[in-house]
């Protein structure tokens, strides 16, 4: 592969997009001829731009086991993002990718038993992992999904996982919001608290991804419930531009988000220097 | 010089008028000191330097400096002192958090200058007289002070300084210079020679920004060169017009308001005359709108936020100058 | 092999102040005065709202020519708004001036809400000024271009 | 070795440039430039141009895609890449090692196609430095300037230049201009190479200590308090990155034309305040933390992840030219002994 091929980005068209909060919309993105783009692992990323508008990384939504096409769910933050949730269907897009290093779902997370923590718009990365760990149920263990917003109506993707996960065998899932809300007799409270009073058994794999407080506040609660680091992984973000390690500025000391990461395991994070 | 600024800083320590002092920290060789904060009468000892080579203007590091707890000692020449004064017009330092001690100035020298002359591998400089003694890789070599007088020190306005506290050594003159010699040779020139001359100046910018950041006049909070909202944010210049914007607009953004301190033309990696088209609005401001030194106090109108009714309309500048 | 030399027509952008010069630009459209279709206008609310960077950008867009109008000075909408757009045109023209850009490229003129007649007069007369100078080389950026 | 007197060197640069386009230092008003050779065209005799040559390889602004959007479609135009062949003439020993660094991040998995292509239509010619700076610590970094890289390698002195080709290409290029040539003693250039290390031997800044630069110590040094006095002058300007031979932090931007959509990559700098920002914020909110990016980037990230080698050559460009007169040999002494 050259950055002939990777810097030039491929093209591709919108054909669903789905609302899924009031700032969230998942869009549907094949290829002009149909099908996908290109193939990636979960927790890999895309370059998602609008020719004149700019460029950013996506991670992207979808599992790989989906042949079909590829979603992305995409948070409105920026002028870019803007752009994105004005498309309509039919709208073409260029796309480069795969970047990055995705989960270890065929070495690390084979045959463990899995717990996913996300906040808001942190399940984007997660939902391609947690289908495929789905879609591939006898590699994997138990599943739990803890996932938290700051209301109902900020839960990305209800659908599914009323629809489809909290209905599979196997699959435990919590919810929880940050506030009492009319309509809503689930759990009530943030996502560190919730997950240490579930006090998940300690053997098993964890994977973070929200907001970066979040974050922290999950892993020490994690760390208090006797898990180890080796065990917890999370996704990072920063600004990314190349996607191939040569721009040089998403790099965290030595390690570059967009070819070394995004995806590391907490300990890793330790030996990084705290410049995220 | 040297010997009497830190003795008063250290003075000023010790009563406790300021807990610190914005000064030159010596360099590695003879002419390169940076622009430091010393907090201690130690620090001041082994690294305060003041000489023919501590050309930085400080004022623009007041912004920064007086929004820190205490009271903050500055060492000002004459030229930034204008800028200072500018600075507190704008709001932009507050004058009550500055002792400024002013410092008198014969002109800095530019080591660029001493390259052009062939000191190459300049080891050491020593000031003897008028003289410089310069010891380099290749034998000691003298050249007079006045050869290597910075530009803008060869042409300068004004000794005097324009606010302090307290002064050591002797006050100055305002001087009738002859700074617009350059420019109004260039207004002299037909139309064509001044395109191919600054073509030829503004096609070297690398888009550095050391003239922006220097500046300091340039004080926003965000540059429009820096904001990617406004379409016009670049790191680099991927047209010659870019140049040409980003050095018009940067001017322009200081007309009025730019005390001809010359930092963007000593700062300038590649030698460009940057100062040239500040100068142009100067003299263009002293000529249409009367005399005008940004700098001289602190409450009066610019001549760019202020008017007549009777202004010259910009058709003037179909008589003025050559086509 | 007769080669028919395309004949130059200047591509003009005309900054108009809303209370005063797209009046009476109006004003000459409803009364069919004819002024070159080569001139676009862009309506603002005052003439001191044209930024430097305004005049600059039109000529990185293949503006040949940039042409600044406003109410007479003292007949403002804003009081004062054109005095100061007074200085700092003047001194933008002769920064631009210095630079080498033809100075014929770049105008101010005064046009009320009544005055249909003198902006056709005066859009005539800067776009022969404008195409007598021929295309700007001097201020256009090369990716802008049309191939 | 081949050998040509200096007072027909026009010769050479004549032979040169028949086949391809030559570039070497000019000298102007305010110090050599690169340029293009023409007829009468002078060489420079300066140590170093102001701009490093990384500008051959990897140019300030560089168009990359276009783009023709119209209503909801969107085509994609690769644009023609330069295909000219050229000779880069005068290199220093510390410019050409700068091209090795390069090649690291350019050339590794995924290459750089515009790089690479550039790379190989080009041909290096170096010089033996015969007028060190006082600004020069290229030594410090197990650079040798009496035997410069590229493809050829050249050594000057008072009437003679001597030329010995380095690689393939070096020896094609020596080939290629064989007429205005003479051949020469393979130790003709001695004595020169003796004369300049005997200069290199008294420079003001050698031996510098290198050993706390580990990625070992990567935390501590990160961590370290002195970045914010060294930071304190700042300006935030990006002279230092942008005339240094081995910084390759770049941006890609769109640019609207009007009539399509040009994606252009141009040098970026970790010193500017907006490098890193990002929707969700900026990671290095202070100068303190840009101004450490760079010079832990160049002594510590870069070498941990390129077997040790550091992303400084030791030309001096960024002590001579930073406003302030910081630079990375005043950051290595204030770090190198105190934080091992």
């Amino acid at each position: 592969m050259s950055v002939q091929e990777t810097l030039i980005p491929k093209l591709g068209v919108v054909t669903d997009v789905r609302i899924d909060t009031p700032d969230v919309k998942t869009f549907r993105v094949n290829a002009l001829d149909g099908g996908k783009v290109f193939d990636h692992m979960p927790g890999q990323c895309a370059m998602l731009s609008i020719p004149g508008v700019g460029e950013a990384m996506f991670s992207i939504t979808s599992s790989p086991t989906n042949t079909e096409f590829m979603e992305f769910s995409i948070k409105k933050c920026g002028c870019l993002t803007n752009w994105l949730h004005q498309m309509e269907e039919g709208q073409q897009i260029t796309i480069r990718g795969p970047y990055g290093n995705g989960f270890p779902v065929e070495t690390e997370f084979k045959g463990k038993d899995m717990v996913f923590v996300a906040g808001g718009i942190g399940l984007a990365p997660l939902r391609s992992v947690i289908n495929y760990v789905r879609d591939n149920r006898q590699n994997y263990g138990t599943v739990d999904i803890v996932y938290g917003s700051r209301s109902m109506e900020d839960l990305v993707d209800y659908k599914e996982i009323i629809d489809v996960w909290c209905k599979e065998e196997g699959i435990n899932v919590y919810l929880t919001i940050d506030r009492e809300q009319e309509g809503w007799d689930g759990h009530v409270g943030f996502v560190p608290n919730y997950v240490k009073e579930l006090g998940f058994d300690t053997n098993k794999t964890v994977i973070i991804c929200g907001p970066p407080i979040m974050i922290k506040f999950t892993l020490a609660g994690l760390i208090e419930l006797g898990f180890d680091k080796t065990q917890v992984y999370t996704t990072m973000e920063l600004k990314m531009k190349c996607g191939v390690g040569k721009c040089g500025r998403c790099n965290i000391g030595a390690k570059y988000v967009c070819k070394d990461g995004p995806v590391f395991r907490c300990d890793q994070l330790d030996e990084m220097p705290n410049e995220y | 010089m040297q010997e009497a600024m830190i003795k008063r800083a250290k003075e000023l320590l010790t009563d406790g008028t300021v807990n610190r002092v914005l000064g030159w920290q010596k360099g590695g060789v003879a002419y390169d000191a940076t622009p430091a904060v010393f907090d201690s009468a130690e620090a001041l000892e082994q690294g305060f330097v003041y000489d023919d080579f501590t050309a930085a203007n400080l004022s623009k590091y007041l912004v920064k400096e007086t929004k820190n707890e205490g009271k903050v000692l500055v060492f000002l020449k004459p030229c930034d002192t204008y800028s200072l004064n500018q600075l507190t017009k704008e709001h932009r330092v507050n004058r009550d958090n500055v002792y400024v001690i002013g410092v008198g100035c014969d002109g800095k020298a530019d080591v660029e200058k001493l390259r052009a002359q062939g000191m190459d591998g300049i080891l050491g400089i020593t000031a003897e007289g008028d003289n410089f003694v310069v010891e380099t890789l290749y034998g000691n070599k003298t050249v007079a002070k006045a050869d290597v007088l910075a530009e803008r020190c060869v042409v300068c306005k004004s000794r005097k300084l324009m606010t302090y506290d307290e002064i050591l050594g002797e006050d100055g003159e305002v001087i009738d210079s002859n700074r617009f010699d350059m420019v109004e040779q260039l207004e002299n020139m037909t139309s064509d020679q001044r395109y191919a001359f600054w073509q030829n100046e503004l096609s070297r910018c690398i888009r550095c920004n050391a003239c922006r950041n220097v500046c300091p006049a340039c004080t926003c909070e965000k540059c429009v060169f820096d904001n990617v909202n406004s379409g016009v944010a670049n790191t680099a210049a991927a047209d010659s017009f870019e140049e040409k914007l980003f050095h018009v607009i940067r001017a322009f953004h200081v007309a009025g308001r730019c005390t001809d301190c010359g930092e963007c033309s000593r700062v300038c990696p590649q030698g460009i005359p940057l100062h040239l088209l500040n100068r142009k609005f100067i003299k263009d401001i002293n000529e249409l709108y009367g005399e005008y030194q940004a700098g001289e106090d602190t409450d009066s109108r610019g001549p760019l936020t202020n008017f007549t009714y009777d202004d010259c309309e910009p058709s003037i500048v179909h008589e003025r100058g050559v086509e | 092999m007769q080669v028919e030399k395309k004949e130059f027509k200047p591509t003009i952008v005309a900054f108009c102040c809303n209370w005063c010069s797209y009046a009476g630009a109006d004003l000459s459209g409803t009364n069919r005065l004819n002024y070159p279709a080569n001139v676009k206008i862009i309506r603002v609310p005052c003439s001191c709202r044209v930024n430097p960077m305004f005049v600059l950008r039109a000529f990185q867009r293949g503006a040949d020519g940039v042409i600044i109008c406003g109410c007479h000075p003292g007949d403002c909408h804003y009081t004062t708004g054109n005095y100061y757009a007074r200085r700092r045109m003047t001194l933008l023209f002769s920064m631009l001036d210095f630079l080498g850009i033809e100075r014929d490229r770049t105008r101010l003129e005064w046009v009320s809400a009544a005055e249909g007649a003198k902006f056709a007069a005066t859009m005539n007369d800067f776009v022969e000024t404008v195409t007598k100078l021929g295309e700007n080389k001097r201020l256009e950026d090369l990716r802008c271009k049309k191939q | 070795m081949k050998q040509i007197k200096l007072d027909s060197i026009q010769s050479l640069f004549k032979a040169l440039s028949a086949t391809r386009t030559l570039y070497l230092p000019v000298d102007t008003p305010a110090g050599a430039d690169f340029k293009k050779y023409e007829d009468g065209v002078l060489w420079s005799g300066a140590l170093n141009p102001n701009r490093s040559a990384k500008d051959f390889f990897f140019p300030q602004t560089e168009n990359m895609v276009d783009f023709k959007v119209e209503g909801k479609t969107i085509e994609i135009i690769e644009p023609t890449r330069p295909d000219e062949d050229f000779v880069v003439f005068g290199v220093r020993a510390c410019d050409a090692r700068s091209f090795e660094l390069l090649d690291k991040v350019f050339l590794c998995d995924p290459v750089d196609t515009y790089y690479q292509n550039r790379r190989e239509h080009g041909v290096i010619v170096t010089v033996c430095c015969n007028k060190p700076a006082e600004t020069c610590f290229c030594t410090n970094f197990g650079i040798d300037p009496t035997a410069p890289g590229g493809d050829v390698a050249c050594w000057q002195d008072d009437d003679t230049l001597y030329l010995q080709a380095n690689t393939k290409a070096g020896e094609a290029l020596l080939n290629s201009v064989a007429d205005v040539l003479a051949e020469a003693d393979d130790s003709a250039a001695d004595s020169v190479k003796e004369t300049v290390k005997a200069i290199m031997a008294k420079l003001p800044i050698q031996n510098l200590d290198l050993s706390a630069f580990t990625e070992d110590n990567l935390l501590n040094l990160f961590g370290s308090e002195q970045w914010k006095k060294l930071s304190e002058a700042c300006l935030g300007c990006g002279t230092c990155t942008f005339v240094c031979p081995t910084c390759q932090c770049y941006d890609i931007k769109d640019f609207d034309t009007g009539h399509g959509i040009k994606r252009f990559r141009c040098w970026d700098s970790c010193m500017y305040s907006e490098f890193t920002r990002c929707a969700h914020g900026n990671p290095r909110l202070s100068q303190v933390e840009r101004f450490r990016q760079r010079f832990m980037h160049k002594l510590v990230y870069f070498p941990a992840n390129n077997n040790g080698d550091f992303s400084c050559v030791g030309c001096g460009r960024c002590l001579a030219k930073c406003p302030i007169s910081m630079n990375i040999v005043k950051v290595i002494k204030a770090l190198g002994g105190a934080n091992k």
